[in-house]
């Protein structure tokens, strides 16, 4: 049983590391996100692999379902410059990855070297773990992380409306065709607009009315 | 299933196999039943959508492969498979490829936390509906590299508007399932379904109601108005009429769908249909009891059971029997109700989709949320949660109280709600034309 | 999990991940793919709380709670951050990081 | 150009406007409202509806099983029409419906007395091309004889192409078909038809004029012009000619057959580019 969990885990990283890999050097900015949303799997079934359900349900539900369309949705809103044959990194990119190799040694060495971490010893085999779940969770959002729970709840808003505000285009730069109900109005409310400008007195419009069977009102 | 299977082979039959022997086949065998399940409610579905939708229409429809056109779903499906399967020339091969895999694939996984009757689910996750959204939230991103992938501009708009479709209207699903999520106190469907024991009113409730399996969530105002909310929503993430607008064949050719061809465009059409069955399906469930019905409940207990491991195994197979008769019974008749609804409504415009969905849906289950909320306080809670109100009262009484002060608050809500949301309408339309006016075009 | 796979194995891959998220956005010209980079790095902390969580204090829910929030707040930063993309695109018409370099439209 | 009141002008052309309440709030009434008339329909359509006036119930004609009720100013493809009696064609070749027809389908050639070389009213060879006929039925309308009217039937397809374009043996119906199909459209121009029919008869020699596929009756005729012949023979007291008849009514019908389909469409062709060349000189001249 060991061995397959090992083997299971192997193959997530190594899933994880080469989508993530990829995210950062692909040129195509679309296969990128891509490549991330497949990521976003790999640290799902890891999380399952840790026995976080409910977190793995949350990141394909937050992850998978929100944020790579929402990632997608700008790509695509962007479309014009995402294409290939576009320079994708900085050209000072050599340097940025001796810095981030030497932040991964630097971080790993003491690690490897000196491996203190005090993990409790195994629970006897036979002896079901008790594991926080969905209705623990929920219990300690209203209860010791309310105050925590709802500044995020204020930061989702706040980024909501932040969201709407930024990227909000102005109405009169809209383009639509007007039904001809509504081009009836326009024409209407026009010369409306002229009649309070010249004073002089126009007769009322004649209007149509359609004669209704009494069943239907 | 494990537990059929061990009983059969290592009871009956006696061949002592290791548990990791019986976990596999039991595996396998209900993978094994959703792979097949799944297409063949595809099948069905769209026989059962042509020929209802044909009465409606006052035609006969599809009635000359076999007897009543029974066989018309075979015959469509052999087409398909024998079509070529073209791939634009300026298309990305590989996402072309895989968008068809990514759209079917969550549709099969979400059966996986469908009971179909009593004991009868193929895992009962505690986080099931979450999981059973989250799943479904997947597709989406197969329906993006499908019309991104495909290089033509009626793909990425039908993409675009699927998505943009489907992301709003997970919302209102969400939140008016929560409601019901905070009524039962649990995520797994399996405890949702077991609430809904009793006759009109729920056994958890008001306890000493009879079983009869008719306790369903829709006969409370909290139910019912989460049930319209989550109905019109499903509507919307199944891309049905009169939502339809993503694939709406007389603006955008086919959506997403129009550079497939073969058994690709045949894999999004089984897709979309296993979707809409497992839509009409979670309706049911959450709403109608799934699998409860008269009957069912007391065949249930006869059986083997956890509390009752001496029980008759003849009674398990009949409750599962009458339990599958029942879910498919309500299913099928949300089905109808959804090609009823393509019958009489024509399609909605994108921004009153939008409109519809933010301004009307998300308040009216935010406010049934509130009354999912004190619908719980007034039934369950006690001075210890500072319910000082109920202090004394009857069950009955509770229930009573529960149930009015909900319908009010719901009513209310939605009287108000349609009054202000036409309003906001008709003030919109005005404000754009004046608009207009004044850039002077 | 807990006896078959090591925590260092689960916080080298974490760090890993951090590595490679934190060389996309800092080399992505892109400021979706920066975006996409620093998507990266909240994952691999999340993978680090979650690691800690199970393999010391299973039984409270600090750690995933402390995931969620941080999937939370991705959320919303992302919101805003490809909110502003589009602002900025819509303004300067591109969305590499090293065009952008009026403070003056 | 007179506007009625109900009628506006705005940039995209006059529109009639109809003014509804359509600002009440209906609350999801209108809603269940439209659903319970697509309920009814799906209740009724249990039932068959045959009567074309009602909107509810099926209205599908399962076709091969059950034949469609055609109406009888149904029009699908131009026949010509025979006498039964007599065996005489209606047609007596006056190109009006050549000249009306809006695709030009219609082609024929005048019959022609084999003694004298003039034209008879009778016809020798008349093609319609059903491939390219649109069914407008302008012919039937304009002709003054009542020789062609439009046909029910509506099974032609084939994968010949070629026997599409149709020649006078298959064109040619009895007037108790037509009378059959319809029966009081041919009463109303029965009389004036087989009056017609009548004068043009007699001025028609020989077998010119006759169905062809009535050999019955060709045979008769040449017996009775046999008998005429004889008569006249006798009477005369000359040597007794041999009757000239048949030889000389044998290139009548033999000749629309002998086309081949190259000789055809040289025709057609040839018809087509007169026709364009006669439509410029009239669009030049105008």
């Amino acid at each position: 049983m060991e061995v397959v969990v090992q083997v299971v885990f192997g193959l997530i990283a190594l899933f994880i590391l080469v989508a993530a890999a990829m995210v950062v050097s692909v040129r195509n900015v679309i296969h990128s996100a891509l490549w991330l949303i497949a990521c976003f799997f790999g640290v799902g079934a890891l999380y399952l692999l840790l026995q976080a359900e409910f977190l793995a349900v949350v990141q394909v539900l937050v992850y998978v379902g929100a944020v790579s369309v929402l990632i997608l949705f700008a790509i695509m809103l962007t479309r014009q410059i995402s294409g290939e044959g576009v320079r994708q990194l900085t050209s000072r990119w050599p340097v940025v990855l001796v810095v981030t190799v030497l932040l991964f040694a630097t971080v790993m060495a003491p690690t490897l070297i000196n491996q203190q971490w005090n993990v409790p010893p195994a629970p006897p085999l036979g002896t079901p773990e008790p594991i926080a779940g969905p209705a623990e969770l929920g219990r300690g959002f209203v209860n010791e992380f309310l105050i925590q729970f709802q500044v995020v709840g204020v930061l989702l808003t706040v980024a909501l409306i932040g969201a709407i505000v930024i990227a909000f285009e102005e109405r009169a730069r809209r383009r639509r065709v007007l039904t001809l109900a509504e081009e009836l109005e326009l024409k209407r409310l026009r010369e409306r607009a002229t009649q309070t400008e010249t004073p002089e007195p126009v007769e009322a419009e004649p209007v149509a009315r359609e004669t209704r069977p009494a069943s239907e009102g | 299933m494990y537990d059929m299977l061990a009983a059969l082979i290592n009871g009956t039959l006696g061949w002592g196999w290791p548990e990791w022997a019986l976990n596999l086949l039991s595996y396998i065998l209900v993978v094994t039943i959703v792979l097949v399940v799944a297409p063949l409610q595809m099948l069905f579905f769209t026989y059962y959508e042509r020929r209802v939708i044909a009465r409606m229409q006052d035609r006969v429809g599809p009635n000359r492969v076999g007897p009543e056109g029974i066989w018309q779903p075979i015959a469509d499906g052999v087409k398909m498979f024998t079509k070529e399967d073209i791939v634009p020339q300026a298309a990305d091969r590989i996402v072309h490829f895989l968008a068809p895999c990514v759209v079917v694939a969550p549709t099969v996984l979400m059966f996986a936390v469908v009971p179909w009757g009593p004991g009868m689910v193929p895992v009962d996750l505690p986080t099931g509906l979450l999981f059973f959204f989250a799943i479904s939230s997947i597709s989406a991103v197969g329906l993006m590299m499908a019309g991104w992938a495909s290089n033509n501009k009626f793909s990425l708009l039908g993409a675009m508007r699927a998505v943009a479709q489907m992301v709003s209207y997970e919302i209102p699903a969400v939140l008016s399932l929560i409601a019901i999520v905070i009524v039962v106190g649990s995520l797994s469907i399996n405890d949702i379904i077991a609430y809904q024991t009793g006759l009109i009113v729920s056994n958890r409730d008001l306890p000493g109601i009879p079983d009869l399996g008719l306790g369903w969530f829709v006969f409370t105002p909290v139910g019912f108005v989460a049930f319209i909310a989550f109905f019109i929503a499903a509507l919307a993430e199944g891309e049905r009429t009169p939502f339809d607008i993503p694939e709406a064949d007389s603006e955008i050719v086919a959506g997403y769908m129009t550079e497939y061809s073969g058994m690709k465009f045949g894999l999004f059409y089984l897709a979309q249909y296993v979707l809409n069955f497992l839509l009409c399906a979670i309706t049911a469930i959450i709403f109608f009891g799934g699998w409860q019905g008269p009957g069912v409940g007391w065949l249930y207990a006869q059986g083997i059971t956890p509390e009752n491991p001496n029980g008759n195994g003849l009674f398990n197979v009949l409750a599962g029997v009458l339990g599958v008769f029942y879910f498919l019974l309500k299913t099928y008749l949300f089905f109808f109700v959804m090609v009823w609804l393509r019958g009489a409504l024509p399609r909605l415009r994108i921004d009153q989709l939008m409109d519809f969905g933010w301004k009307f849906l998300i308040p009216l289950t935010l406010a049934n949320l509130f009354s999912a909320a004190l619908w719980v306080a007034f039934t369950r809670w006690g001075p210890a949660e500072g319910m000082l109100i109920t202090v004394g009262w009857s069950p009955v009484l509770r229930w009573l109280a529960a149930f009015v002060v909900t319908l009010a608050i719901n009513l209310g809500v939605y009287l108000w709600l349609t009054r202000v949301y036409a309003a906001s309408q008709a003030e919109r339309r005005r404000a754009e034309l004046e608009e207009l006016i004044a850039a002077g075009s | 999990m807990l006896n078959a796979v090591p925590l260092p194995a689960v916080l080298t891959l974490a760090a890993a991940l951090f590595c490679i998220g934190l060389f996309g956005a800092l080399s992505r010209r892109n400021l979706i793919g920066v975006l996409m980079g620093v998507e990266l790095m909240l994952n691999a902390v999340n993978i680090n709380l979650v690691a800690f969580w199970r393999y010391f204090e299973p039984r409270y829910i600090t750690g995933q709670t402390f995931a969620i929030f941080i999937i939370a707040v991705a959320a919303a930063e992302a919101a805003v951050g490809l909110a502003m993309v589009i602002a900025v695109y819509r303004h300067y018409v591109t969305v590499n990081a090293d065009e952008v370099d009026q403070l003056r439209g | 150009m007179t506007a009625s009141p109900f009628e506006i002008e705005i940039p995209r052309g006059r529109v009639i406007e109809v003014q509804r309440d359509d600002t009440r709030v209906r609350r999801g009434t209108g809603l269940l409202r439209g659903m319970a008339v697509i309920w009814k329909h799906w209740k009724e359509s249990f039932k068959l509806n045959r009567s074309y006036s009602q909107i509810h119930g099926t209205f599908t004609i399962e076709y091969p099983e059950e034949r469609p009720r055609i109406p009888e100013a149904y029009r699908n493809m131009p026949i010509l029409l025979y006498d039964d009696e007599t065996g005489h064609e209606l047609c007596t070749s006056c190109f009006q419906c050549e000249r009306i027809c809006p695709p030009q389908v219609i082609h024929m050639t005048q019959a022609k007395d084999p003694a004298t070389g003039k034209p008879v009213p009778a016809v020798a060879e008349f093609i319609i091309e059903y491939d390219a006929c649109m069914s407008c039925g302008f012919c039937a309308e304009v002709c003054p004889f009542d020789a062609i009217k439009m046909d029910h039937e509506f099974e032609l397809s084939t994968d010949d192409h070629l026997r599409l374009t149709v020649h006078k043996e298959q064109l040619l119906r009895p007037i108790s078909y037509y009378a059959h199909i319809a029966p009081t459209m041919w009463a109303e121009v029965r009389e004036g038809a087989l009056k017609k029919l009548q004068g043009n008869i007699r001025r028609r020699p020989d077998v010119i004029g006759l169905a062809p596929q009535l050999t019955e009756k060709i045979a008769a005729r040449r017996a009775e012009l046999a008998a005429q012949a004889a008569q006249a023979a006798q009477a005369a007291a000359a040597t007794p000619a041999p009757p000239a008849a048949p030889a000389a009514a044998a290139p009548a019908p033999a000749e629309g057959r002998k086309l081949t389909p190259e000789e055809k469409a040289a025709k057609l062709a040839a018809i087509r580019a007169a026709n364009a060349a006669k439509k410029q000189q009239s669009g030049d001249g105008s």
